[in-house]
């Protein structure tokens, strides 16, 4: 009966603790400019008022089917990360099927972009793709080095192996070179400001987002916040030894948000070509140095 | 319409709550007043506090500033924004010349008051305002928003003849912006 | 009459029937259609009769050359003849009015007759006959149609001559060192050889198949020899010609020589003759998918990317663990229906606006839909996402090259997917997405019986995406009869122990993800659909004169990324091996002057070189 | 002697164009007051022989009171760094406020002289193009003739909002308003 419970409550509390995270991101920067900052319950007004605008615009059936396709493929990759006290569906499907379910919101978006037939629009999903194409490599290969070394292809088992282990064992500390790429690479993958080439507001109009108003908006924050929890619970579970209760859990997701937005606050953005190349130039080749140490 | 505004349901007192703290205003500077506006972003006035930041494209918008004097060139191009935005939305006139042509009051080419083009929610006096003014314009625009006064947007809809007559006053031909207002007044039940 | 004789004469029936009505153009149409059908019920009950032996009435050097079932052809002769059979029915309304199809097809008859007898062959005479076959009717195939067909079907033809060449010298040296034709007795004989002799004789046949499954070094040939032919053609070559060689790598890699005697070949520890044909897989699979990036032409990109796709195929193959070699034998079969899909939809759009130029096309979604959503199941295929069935097998190649412990095979396995999915969605997006040329206004989808081959391979994609189990079934059977250790499946997944993949459940929850979304998506107020021209554009008015539109050069910074990289090492050395021909034939051309007097010098001198040498040897 | 530069120029030109009147206005301005029919000479000349090569702008000043057009060509000399200013007299009435071209021998020319002609209405002979430049949706009279009374086109062309508060009332009846 609970994991029926778990499974109507869990994207919510995803959703929940995604939308206080930008809120809080969005606070750490204001400070940093050294101004208030909205409250940290902001993004919760934004998508309120992106759900409840009268008016809607849609550029034909597959932009609204791709609303779902974005938002549906985001919820259906949460059931595979596994969460403290719920991993019911984490036998189901491993590290593959997580990787290659995140991209099927990616690819439903570029399609939705791509039928509002906005130049702009198109721009940004090129980018979003080279940028993927970029920080994906690495990120899968820190997922195949840890497949080697522990003979296995499911989250689960890693991360209680890495419970077991205790402090020592965690993915970050056992092999530093593979933790440092995927962080790198999670900081292109959650579109921070270095690798923010995406949603580029004085290029190309906020990119992918330029047609998008009122409630789709509001479905692509929802996405964003949720991916936004699974990506940093993807790198939680491999690297930073899972949390087996919720308060570590959430102890864990901040200190490693604060870390990226703090690289995030500081940094301009790279031009694509260049993100792309410093993707293969620095985190590529310490994975492949990382998986080296792991085969000899 | 006084007797319209007491009838709000519970739910649209609390909706009105709620959105009332995120505005997204249209970073579209069309007069001189634009450069009022990042001091009123940045460290010292911070309009973020109020939930209101800058954002690019008018679908994702629900501010337009017109910032100064609207040559007709530009008003024509104000009117395409202001139809390609969406839902509740709110525009604000900076300074004198929209007001009452202001500086350029007896010019041939700037029009004179906004709010024959395009339904306008409050004004600012002042040839270009301060932040100051500008913070207490927004501060005046949310209260409206609570109370549920802000409904100039709907003005558009139901009275769609009288602006488009005198926007063909200015312009040389009926400009085509792919939008059908009537339909969507209907569409949308406004 | 058994079976195997059923196939073989209706195909050469075909061939026979469409030279004699060549005249009448709907003769030939109905006729094909007819017979591919009668090809394709044949075929599909073969299951029954696994094992049966057909021999031909005649004896060659005294031994009996014929066909045999098995499982592995079985799978193979479904495949060509359920193609075979949704091309033709595809082709009929889209072959209509083109010039130069008079013998369209005869020569898809002779192609598929050719493929038959080689997958049916039970011994190594009839397999290299009718490859000739095969490889002839290929060269015919790419030479029809297209003003620079024949150029690039010439060039597929000196790659087709080696690859015989090749094949010819194996099969001499089998029957010198077994003394007979047929695999049983070959593969009974193969462990009695010394080990650089298996290991000689095992290069040759892959090398053969290598080039015709255009693996990398060798695969320059295909680009141009299947964009330039009928964009049907394409579809029917890269779906399943150059499989075949896929087929023969299987045979001879598992069938014959064993599992066994290949391991035995290695060079150091680890590095076995497995590892080699992995390496030059993981190539085959990096390169083209980033040239594909490249391509303007949909025909030219797809043609690269069943290079790509090949090279999956060979990796899982060469991956050694049963889990590997079942996907990438599933892999066969999941490329096949979805990149015969997507040639289907660039085809109806070629068939609509003319042109496959990826620079000129745009915004087609709104006029055929159908076709859309055809090329979107098969580049979701392509790019292998969940819901569609090639997630399935590059699970399983994923898996087996991490557990086997190939980490860098299967890096170039993330990068030929990362590459795929960069340019499938540029084919998309640059031909139905984005902004609808004026010229293309009046465009309408394409007649039913272009559309009905289209939906049943959707059917099949996304059917086999939701319950592999009936592919893996025929799957583990070929594997049995192979020798090899077969896959635990069930009906919607595989249940091994280190991770387990459930598609049954990846899909409902990625249905009922999308429910829950529509409820939300309906909390909104409603939604009104604008025109293109309705569009964000810093103010400017749009229309139709605007050119508002982003195809060019769709991925200009990831080109700016790899252009130096990319020194085109096979065209170079190409022409190096040109050029060297050319002076060679050059040199020997000056034998021949043409005076009397010369050639008779020539031939006395040749006597008197015998005369010496036979003096030596009485 | 402060004007040496400018004189020796002058005399240069006084050669060839001795019925023009040249005046030193200050350091490096000439201002040389011409025939309308000898311009298109004077300009040739100036670009090809005296080495002024940048043409400034044209711009054209409305005599209401003698009812004519005045235009004046601002050519710059950069080695000299003398700006030569040619003044000439064009009819001011509607129909025959003409004059030749000279955007063959500079191509920027065209746009002063098309900018001319939408706000004053001259008429250039044989430049390539003389539509609207700059004032979309205009189809008044030229606003810059001073026969073009911009302030009640104004006032009766666009609606004005009725705005007379009471402290507006106060000060204007305490005769500090400047109407």
């Amino acid at each position: 009966m609970n994991t029926v419970l778990w499974i109507i409550f869990l994207p919510i509390i995803l959703f929940v603790i995604g939308t206080f995270m930008l809120g809080y991101s969005r606070k750490f920067i204001a400070r940093i400019e050294r101004r208030y900052g909205p409250p940290i319950q902001q993004v919760f007004y934004d998508v309120f008022k992106l759900m409840s605008k009268k008016t809607n615009i849609s550029h034909g059936w597959m932009h609204d089917i791709a609303m779902l396709v974005l938002l549906g493929g985001t919820l259906a990759t949460l059931y595979f990360v596994p969460v403290p006290g719920f991993s019911y569906f984490a036998q189901y499907g491993d590290m593959l099927v997580i990787m290659y379910i995140l991209l099927v919101p990616a690819l439903g978006m570029a399609l939705g972009v791509g039928e509002t037939a906005n130049p702009n629009g198109s721009i940004g999903i090129s980018r979003a793709l080279m940028m993927l194409a970029g920080y994906d490599i690495p990120f899968v290969l820190t997922f195949i080095g840890f497949g080697m070394l522990n003979h296995t292809t499911s989250m689960y088992d890693l991360m209680m192996i890495q419970q077991a282990g205790g402090f020592t064992s965690w993915g970050l500390i056992s092999n530093p070179l593979l933790g440092i790429a995927a962080l790198i690479a999670l900081q292109g993958m959650i579109g921070e400001k270095p690798f923010e080439v995406m949603v580029a507001p004085h290029e190309i109009a906020t990119g992918p987002m330029t047609e998008m108003g009122g409630k789709f908006l509001g479905i692509m924050m929802i996405q964003h916040a949720i991916s936004l929890v699974v990506e940093l619970t993807l790198y939680i579970n491999l690297f930073l030894g899972g949390a087996m209760n919720w308060f570590e859990y959430i102890i864990k997701l901040f200190v490693l948000f604060t870390v990226l937005i703090s690289v995030n606050a500081v940094f301009g953005r790279f031009r694509t070509d260049d993100a792309v190349r410093f993707m293969w130039k620095i985190p590529l080749p310490m994975a492949v140095i990382g998986i080296l140490f792991i085969i000899f | 319409m006084e007797e319209k505004l007491t009838q709000r349901s519970v739910w649209e007192k609390i909706s009105a709550k709620l959105t009332k703290r995120s505005l997204w205003m249209l970073h579209y500077c069309t007069g001189c007043g634009a450069v009022e506006l990042p001091p009123t972003m940045t460290a010292r006035f911070d309009m973020e506090r109020f939930g209101i930041n800058p954002m690019v494209t008018p679908r994702q918008a629900d501010i337009l500033l017109i910032t100064g004097y609207l040559s007709i060139k530009t008003l024509k191009r104000v009117v395409l924004t202001y139809e390609q935005m969406q839902g509740p939305k709110y525009v604000v006139g900076f300074g004198s010349c929209t007001i009452n042509g202001g500086m350029y009051w007896n010019s041939y080419a700037t029009m004179k008051s906004l709010d024959r083009y395009i339904p306008v929610e409050t004004y600012i006096a002042g040839c270009m305002p301060r932040p100051e003014a500008i913070i207490a314009s927004f501060n005046d625009l949310i209260a409206k928003i609570d109370r549920g006064e802000a409904n100039s947007w709907k003005e558009y809809y139901n009275n769609y003849d009288f602006y488009k007559e005198n926007q063909n006053k200015v312009f040389e031909g009926p400009i085509e912006t792919y939008n059908d207002i009537k339909a969507d007044a209907a569409l949308f039940k406004i | 009459m058994s079976i195997v004789s059923n196939l073989l004469l209706i195909t050469l029936a075909g061939v026979v029937l469409n030279v004699l009505f060549y005249k009448s153009k709907t003769v030939q149409k109905y006729l094909s259609l007819l017979l591919f059908t009668a090809l394709a019920y044949f075929s599909f009950t073969m299951y029954g009769q696994v094992g049966l032996h057909f021999d031909f009435p005649f004896l060659i050097a005294g031994q009996s050359i014929g066909f045999t079932i098995t499982y592995l052809n079985y799978y193979f002769t479904i495949m060509i003849t359920g193609i075979t059979l949704l091309l033709v029915i595809f082709s009929l309304k889209y072959m209509e009015g083109k010039e130069g199809s008079t013998h369209y097809y005869t020569v898809l008859f002779l192609k598929t007759f050719g493929m038959l007898g080689v997958v049916l062959s039970s011994d190594i005479i009839t397999f290299f006959v009718f490859w000739e076959i095969m490889s002839w009717s290929t060269f015919a195939l790419m030479s029809t149609g297209g003003n620079e067909a024949p150029k690039s079907a010439f060039k597929y033809f000196v790659f087709a001559i080696t690859a015989s060449m090749i094949l010819m010298v194996g099969v001499v040296l089998s029957y010198s060192l077994f003394g007979s034709f047929d695999f049983n007795i070959i593969r009974s004989g193969i462990p009695s050889l010394t080990l650089p002799m298996t290991g000689f004789l095992l290069t040759i046949f892959i090398t053969a198949f290598a080039i015709e499954s255009a693996v990398f070094p060798v695969h320059s040939w295909l680009p141009n020899g299947y964009s330039n032919t009928f964009t049907t053609f394409t579809a029917y070559l890269s779906g399943i010609s150059t499989r075949i060689g896929i087929y023969g790598i299987i045979l001879f890699l598992f069938g014959i020589f064993g599992m066994e005697t290949v391991d035995k070949l290695s060079i150091i520890g680890k590095i076995n003759f497995r590892y080699v044909l992995g390496v030059f897989a993981a190539i085959t699979m990096v390169v083209p998918t980033f040239t594909a990036l490249y391509q303007h032409d949909a025909k030219k990109l797809i043609a690269w990317h069943s290079i790509g796709q090949g090279g999956y195929m060979l990796i899982g193959l060469a991956s050694g663990s049963a889990l590997g070699i079942a996907g990438g034998m599933l892999h066969i079969l999941n490329y096949l229906t979805y990149q015969v899909l997507i040639v289907f939809a660039i085809a109806s759009v070629q068939y609509r606006t003319g042109t496959t130029n990826l620079n000129k096309l745009g915004g087609l979604i709104k006029k055929m839909p159908v076709s859309f959503l055809a090329l979107l199941f098969g580049i979701i295929g392509l790019a292998g996402l969940p819901p569609m069935n090639v997630f399935v097998s590059k699970w399983f190649i994923y898996r087996a090259l991490i557990l086997e412990g190939y980490p860098f095979l299967a890096i170039a396995a993330v990068i030929g997917t990362l590459g795929t999915i960069l340019s499938v969605y540029k084919l998309i997006h640059n031909m139905f997405l984005g902004q609808l040329p004026e010229r293309y206004n009046d465009i309408k989808e394409v007649g039913f019986s272009m559309q009905l081959p289209m939906w049943i391979l959707m059917i099949v994609v996304f059917g086999l995406g939701v319950f592999p189990g009936f592919a893996m079934g025929l799957i583990a059977k070929i594997q049995v009869s192979l020798g090899l250790a077969a896959v635990p499946y069930s009906l919607h997944g595989v249940t091994a122990e280190g991770g387990q993949l459930n598609m049954l459940v990846v899909n409902v929850l990625f249905v009922s993800g999308m429910f829950v979304t529509w409820i939300i998506y309906l909390l909104g107020s409603r939604r009104k659909h604008v025109g293109q021209y309705n569009n964000y554009a810093g103010g400017h008015f749009l229309n139709k004169d605007v050119a508002y539109n982003f195809n060019y050069e769709f991925y200009a910074a990831m080109e700016h990324v790899i252009d130096p990289y990319r020194k085109k090492i096979i065209e170079r050395t190409e022409r190096g091996i040109v050029g060297l021909t050319d002076a060679v034939s050059e040199y020997v051309r000056r034998i021949y002057t043409g005076m009397i007097n010369t050639y008779a010098i020539y031939v006395l001198t040749a006597f008197v070189i015998t005369i010496i040498l036979l003096k030596e040897l009485i | 002697m402060e004007y040496m530069v400018e004189k020796s120029i002058i005399d240069k030109m006084q050669l060839e164009f001795s019925e023009a009147v040249f005046t030193v206005k200050k350091v490096r301005r000439i201002e040389v007051k011409l025939a309308s029919n000898r311009l298109y000479d004077f300009a040739v000349r100036m670009q090809k022989r005296w080495n002024f090569l940048h043409l400034s702008a044209i711009s054209c000043v409305d005599w209401i009171a003698d009812r004519e057009f005045e235009l004046v060509y601002h050519f710059w000399n950069y080695d000299e760094k003398v700006l030569v200013m040619a003044k000439v007299r064009i009819p001011r009435e509607e129909g025959e406020s003409h004059f030749n071209t000279i955007s063959d021998l500079w191509q920027p020319a065209k746009f002063f002289e098309r900018d001319i002609h939408e706000m004053f209405g001259v008429y250039f002979d044989g430049s390539e193009d003389m539509e609207r430049f700059i004032l979309t949706d205009w189809n008044g009279p030229p606003p810059m003739r001073k026969d073009f009374i911009t302030r009640e086109f104004a006032l009766n062309f666009y609606h004005y909002r009725d705005y007379d508060p009471q402290w507006l009332k106060d000060m204007v009846a305490a005769g500090e308003g400047n109407e």
